[in-house]
């Protein structure tokens, strides 16, 4: 439904745009319906970036991306109306998301003006009223308030609600829990799998690997704007093939295992190899000429529904 | 005119100007709660006060007195008294200061009201589409915003105003308003740009909005404080800028201001070596005033607005 | 470091060049004819001395040539320094003019700004933080910046030269007293400087002091001061560090406000009759000398201008991290 | 025992009111403890943090004691509190990355910190040199200013200086949660490293995030709504609490390898309760499933077994 291919983003930085700085090279995955993808990284990796691409919040430098038939980088004024007609966002800080000095529902009366200009009173509100209770909240206790009287939790499942009003496709949910209180994140979270059980593309942004753990179906592992392993989420954290993906599921902190018994896990697994470049072993590093607008594919597959990228380019790794 | 503004993003001016901290996020709970804190803020009323004090005598001095500010037919040279017509004295040439006083007041509030208000306007049209477009439209606006922030606007009016032969008090304020607008132009895109990573205003775009709707509907709505009091810093800068102006004699001709009546006092008059105090004290204490008072209502205002500078 | 300063100068070359295009338009775009205006004004005269008036002022901004002639012409004076001849003057060139003028306008500006802003930051960093002192210095701190500075002019020489006599009451030396290097004429000189000075000094003064003030409460609210106090530090410390930082954006401040301190210090010559460039502009506009009242302008101009320029320098001085980041640190 | 507080407590000055951000709180902390201080944001965690060293302008110090070594801490007198602090007391702040004063070299602004308390820069320097080694920073840090380095080099920095006096005490208010994962744990290690070096006695570690505390923490205290929930070993918080609200916390927590498919977690339904004013008796009674009639009384917080203590009438019994 939603696909992107080799996508990348470059600013230009320095008084008159003198240098180029790649935020994100040639990432390429797809996100189907009823299906959750999630795009995991650490700061400076370019998740964000590539979450307001598909938003068409920012312009793509290069590469496509492309949803139901649309390509997101030509569609102008009303094409995209249309567009975010189907695709939508929410963002990771819920006060931020809303104009502090407007009452919260606000956001509701945008969509109605601007794309539902002609439905009556009663027939807006029930539709109201139908989104909010489908992500489980008492229209009773959120409208007509101001976002400074909402918890986290209440504003990040509104604007959910918001998003349940137009004829959605695609989610791109930016770290949407990662600000909420530990008792209450995990409800929104289960909130975007029941959306998934409803055909919609959910594309979850986290630096968090074990919520993208719970939710996802397919897990796209970033670093510095690059892909460097993707695939089905069980074979990705069950059987990591980039150094990077291991250090970062040894590293991630557990509730029941120490980090030293998970490094020992993976080590066991055969870690041996963690310096030799998959990639490589299909092109040599003479062939590779480190400029990805030849027509080699970004990465290589280790198995079915699992890729992996050029460990060089996931920073220095590569030994072949 | 003195230290008024200094553009660093931290603290916008050092005459208490907004500080940017807190107006960008406003812990806002509508009108009652500003109306709340403006009743307990001693600066506010005390500068409200004044304000009003002068602003009654510059409405209704001219509507009960009558007394035409330039007619020279009352005994020259009297000292004030509690006679009538003779409040403040009168000039060497037989004027009435106090109707002079009152009319020059009504000029500088004029001068104030537009000058500071098309500074404000210019301002926030450079600043919202520098801070919102960003890119090239940005280094553009910047560069002259920082041309015309150098030039002193004094001297261009100076130069302006001698080849004029007529000029009026509207010519005077739109010329200080196009003259003085750079630093509220920079504050406002600084606080533009800051707002303009909100994930409201993104919401906004996905919510089909466009440009200047996001920024009439969404950003300016949340600096609404911020541009009052820039607005407040302005109308006393253009009051401060006019004096000047009428001080060397390229005021409005015809007319009357309290710039002008020091211009007289002092060029024609020789109050100063005749010791003639009650012709040029006034008008100056008048601007002081008026000028003070916006300057303290402006403090008044950001503690108001900004709940980090309350007193708990 | 070189980046910044050529961004730097670029500004400034170009705000030269806008100011001074605008001082040559203004006489050519002004409604009416401006010889015309200029001899009207001129009163009386032979009609014989009309016609060679008329045709030196049409020679002399070249109306008869072609426009962008016209505009070289004007640059290429320019350049070379020739700003025309007053006619206050006596026909003295403008720039030999504004010149013999210049000493006593810089004699009391950068005392004034100096002497203001140091005062200023001392006193405003005092009070900061401190009940009585801080009650004391916002409200006279406030009155000082609101006050006009012709009209503090105007009191201080009413009260302290016309009622009490201690300082003249005008001109930049006594009347009887011809220039010289003795040490009579030295002490005059610094009595008849003493109250415009003062004037310049005390509005500058209120303006840093409630500046510095806002500044340093900011400051140690910040991060840093928080740290410290937590690991014990004393006071004198804290304040040590948070002075310094508050300093930095004042200097910033200095750049902003010399159009207006050099604007205050015209007017407040005029007030003192002190002769400065401030006083030869109110006699340029009196006696309509143009060339004399342009040629001030492309001065004051090019005065603040280089003034600014200055203070960028100071603060790459002051500020250690423009340094760092000029010399690409290392994140 | 190195620490011991009791009744503690501390409220926030507010224009409507005194906010009890910290109502009681009485617990020990032994030599070599690190001490996990967990809970969700408002729950008093730091308010406890910081009371301990400096009471910010709004804090107001109501009742209780605390006492270190023996020595009872003047916590409400700013100047009296300065003879301990650092040299007994330390802190690594949550703002650690601009805890540096920004236009001092490092070297001598920790000099002039040093000297301002009475030490000699000179003969700390050599122990300066070798921690800075410690945590792999070069020394040439010294030099530079604080723009200079990256965030995680910053946070390093500032852990350095704070525990150069070897306090008794040190609290490390969330330092954890501004990091990238791979950071996170090499920061966590080397808190554990200072304990064992002897740089520092005891240690709180304030944070929400009860995972970072398995890791690193000997025990846990947990908060709830000001007040003391349930203190622990850890191991035992994690897998055997008894507190309702530790138990529903910690089963809501996602970890690798908990998918949603297999097994959907669920949150805590409802919020915290405001401080100001809060109601009488257990506070989070409201959102508890076991709360009977006894709740609306306080209840008290007892050990339930050798360094295992509750606040629950359903746990303690309620005849307590």
């Amino acid at each position: 439904m939603l696909s992107l291919n080799r996508v990348s983003k470059f600013y230009k930085v320095g008084t008159f745009g003198g240098k180029e700085m790649t935020a994100v090279r040639d990432v390429s995955f797809d996100v189907n319906e009823g299906e959750v993808v999630s795009l995991i990284g650490e700061s400076g990796s370019g998740k964000t970036t590539i979450g307001k691409m598909v938003l068409k919040l920012i312009e793509i430098s290069r590469g496509s991306i492309v949803c139901d038939g649309t390509d997101v980088a030509a569609i102008q004024g009303a094409e995209v109306k249309a567009y975010y007609r189907h695709v939508q966002g929410v963002f990771q800080d819920p006060f931020s998301s809303y104009n502090p000095i407007f009452k919260a529902d606000r956001v509701f009366g945008m969509i109605r003006s601007e794309f539902f200009p002609g439905v009556p009173n009663s027939e807006w509100d029930a539709k109201v009223d139908a989104a909010l209770r489908s992500v489980s909240l008492d229209p009773g206790q959120v409208l007509n308030k101001y976002p400074h009287q909402l918890s986290g939790g209440q504003l990040q499942r509104l604007l959910v609600a918001r998003a349940l009003l137009l004829e959605l496709k695609i989610l791109v949910a930016d770290e949407i829990i990662s600000m909420l209180d530990a008792s209450t994140r995990i409800d929104v979270l289960n909130l975007l799998a029941e959306l998934k059980g409803r055909g919609m593309g959910i594309l979850f942004i986290t630096h968090d690997l074990s919520l993208g753990n719970y939710i996802s179906e397919k897990t796209v592992i970033l670093r510095r704007g690059t892909v460097v392993e993707m695939g089905d989420t069980d074979k990705v954290f069950g059987n990591p093939a980039h150094p990077y993906t291991k250090v970062l599921i040894s590293s991630v902190p557990q509730l029941h295992k120490k980090w030293a018994d998970v490094e020992a896990e993976i080590q066991a697994r055969g870690g041996d190899d963690a310096g030799t470049c998959l990639y490589h072993r299909f092109y040599r590093p003479t062939e590779f000429s480190g400029d990805t607008t030849d027509d080699r594919p970004a990465m290589i597959k280790v198995e079915d529904d699992h890729y992996v990228g050029c460990f060089e380019l996931g920073q220095g790794i590569c030994r072949v | 005119m003195t230290a008024l503004v200094n553009t660093e993003p931290k603290l916008e001016s050092p005459v208490g100007a907004p500080s940017a901290v807190a107006t960008v996020a406003p812990a806002r709970k509508g009108r009652g709660e500003f109306l709340y804190f403006a009743l307990r803020s001693k600066k506010f009323l005390l500068a409200m006060g004044i304000l009003l004090v002068l602003i009654a005598i510059a409405v209704l001095g001219p509507m009960i007195d009558g007394t035409d500010p330039v007619a020279t037919d009352l005994l020259p040279m009297q000292p004030p008294s509690t006679d009538p017509g003779y409040w403040l004295g009168t000039t060497s040439f037989g004027e009435d200061v106090f109707a002079q006083f009152a009319n020059g007041l009504r000029a500088t509030f004029f001068v104030g009201l537009l000058g500071g208000g098309l500074a404000a306007l210019i301002g926030m049209a450079v600043g919202f589409t520098a801070g919102y477009r960003g890119g090239w439209t940005d280094e553009i606006l910047n560069m002259l915003t920082n041309v015309v922030l150098v030039i002193p606007s004094l001297a261009v009016l100076i130069v302006i105003s001698s080849y004029l032969k007529a000029r009026g008090v509207l010519f005077e304020a739109v010329f200080i308003g196009a003259t003085s607008w750079p630093w509220a132009a920079r504050a406002i895109r600084a606080q533009t740009f800051s707002l303009r990573s909100r994930d409201f205003i993104d919401l906004a775009k996905l919510s089909g909005r466009k440009g200047w709707r996001i920024i009439v509907e969404e950003i300016a709505p949340n600096m609404s404080s911020y541009l009052f009091m820039t607005f407040i810093l302005l109308f006393g800068g253009a009051i401060l800028i006019a004096a000047s102006l009428d001080f060397i004699g390229l005021g409005p001709t015809g007319g009357m201001s309290l710039g002008l009546m020091m211009f007289n006092a002092v060029t024609y008059g020789a109050a100063l070596l005749l010791g003639y105090w009650w012709w040029f004290i006034p008008p100056g204490l008048g601007i002081m005033a008026t000028v003070g008072a916006l300057y303290v209502m402006n403090v008044g205002l950001d503690e108001i607005f900004n709940p980090k500078l309350r007193d708990i | 470091m070189r980046k910044y300063f050529g961004r730097k100068l670029f500004t400034y070359t170009l705000t030269f060049f806008i100011a001074a295009t605008i001082d040559w338009l203004i006489p050519r775009f002004m409604p009416g004819d401006p010889v015309a205006g200029l001899m009207a004004r001129q009163g009386a005269l032979s009609p014989e001395g009309a016609a060679a008036l008329s045709k030196y002022y049409n020679e002399l901004f070249g109306l008869n040539r072609p426009l962008w002639e016209q505009f070289f012409g004007f640059w290429t004076a320019l350049i070379q320094g020739d700003l025309g001849r007053s006619v206050f003057g006596h026909g003295r060139p403008v720039a030999e003019t504004i010149l013999s003028a210049l000493p006593y306008t810089l004699a009391l500006l950068i005392p004034a700004i100096l002497l203001s802003w140091w005062a200023g930051n001392t006193f405003g960093a005092m009070a900061a933080r401190r009940k009585w002192l801080d009650s004391a210095v916002l409200p006279v701190g406030y009155i000082l910046t609101a006050t006009p500075y012709m009209w503090l002019g105007l009191v201080l020489a009413f009260v302290l030269a016309f009622l009490l006599r201690i300082f003249p009451l005008s001109g930049g030396y006594g009347f009887n007293l011809e220039p010289s290097l003795t040490w009579a004429f030295f002490v005059d000189l610094v009595a008849h400087w003493m109250l415009p000075f003062l004037s310049l000094f005390l509005v500058g003064f209120g303006g840093w002091a409630i500046g510095m003030r806002n500044m340093i409460i900011y400051e140690l609210e910040s991060d840093y001061s928080r740290y410290l106090e937590a690991l014990g530090a004393p006071q004198s410390l804290v304040r040590k560090y948070a002075f310094r930082n508050a300093m930095l954006p004042q200097v910033t401040g200095l750049a902003l406000q010399l159009g207006v301190i050099v604007a205050g210090a015209l007017v407040t010559e005029i007030v003192f009759s002190y002769p400065g460039i401030g006083l030869l502009l109110f006699n340029a506009i009196k006696s309509e000398d143009y060339f004399l009242l342009q040629g001030i302008f492309i001065f004051v101009i090019a005065g603040v201008l280089i003034a600014n320029f200055l203070v960028d320098i100071a603060y790459i001085v002051v500020d250690p991290r423009t340094r760092v980041g000029m010399r690409g640190g290392t994140a | 025992m190195s620490l011991q507080v009791s009744d503690l407590r501390v409220y926030y000055r507010s224009l409507a009111g005194d906010v009890q951000a910290l109502d009681g709180a009485t617990f020990s902390i032994a030599d070599k403890e690190i001490m996990g201080l967990a809970g969700e944001s408002g729950c008093g965690k730091s308010t406890l943090g910081n009371s301990l060293i400096r009471l910010d302008g709004r804090m107001k110090y109501v009742a209780g004691s605390v006492t270190l070594d023996g020595n009872k801490l003047p916590i409400w007198d700013q100047r009296g509190m300065n003879e301990f602090r650092f040299r007994d007391v330390s802190v690594i702040p949550q703002y650690a990355m601009s805890a540096m004063n920004p236009t001092r070299k490092i070297g001598k602004m920790t000099g002039e910190l040093l000297e301002s308390r009475g030490e000699s820069y000179q003969d700390i320097k050599p122990e300066l040199l070798r921690r800075l080694d410690l945590v792999g920073l070069q020394q040439d840090v010294l030099n530079r200013y604080p723009i200079e380095l990256s965030g995680g080099m910053k946070q390093r920095m500032v852990m350095v200086i704070s525990t150069l006096l070897n306090p008794s005490l040190l609290i490390a208010d969330e330092i954890t949660s501004a990091l990238d994962v791979s950071t996170q744990r090499a920061v966590a290690e080397t808190l554990v490293s200072f304990r064992d070096h002897g740089f520092v006695k005891s240690m709180m570690v304030i944070t929400h995030d009860l995972s970072i505390l398995y890791q690193t923490a000997d025990s846990i205290l947990v908060m709830y709504a000001g007040k003391l929930a349930e203190k622990a070993p850890t191991a035992t918080i994690i897998d055997k609490p008894r507190h309702p609200y530790t138990k529903m916390l910690i089963s809501s927590l996602p970890e690798v390898g908990i998918r949603y498919a297999n097994k959907k977690l669920a949150g805590i339904p409802g919020s915290p309760p405001a401080l100001l004013n809060p109601p009488a008796g257990c506070r989070f009674r409201a959102r508890c499933p076991l709360a009977f009639d006894k709740c609306v009384e306080e209840p008290p917080f007892i050990q339930i077994a050798p360094d295992h203590s509750v606040a629950c009438w359903k746990v303690t019994g309620s005849d307590a």
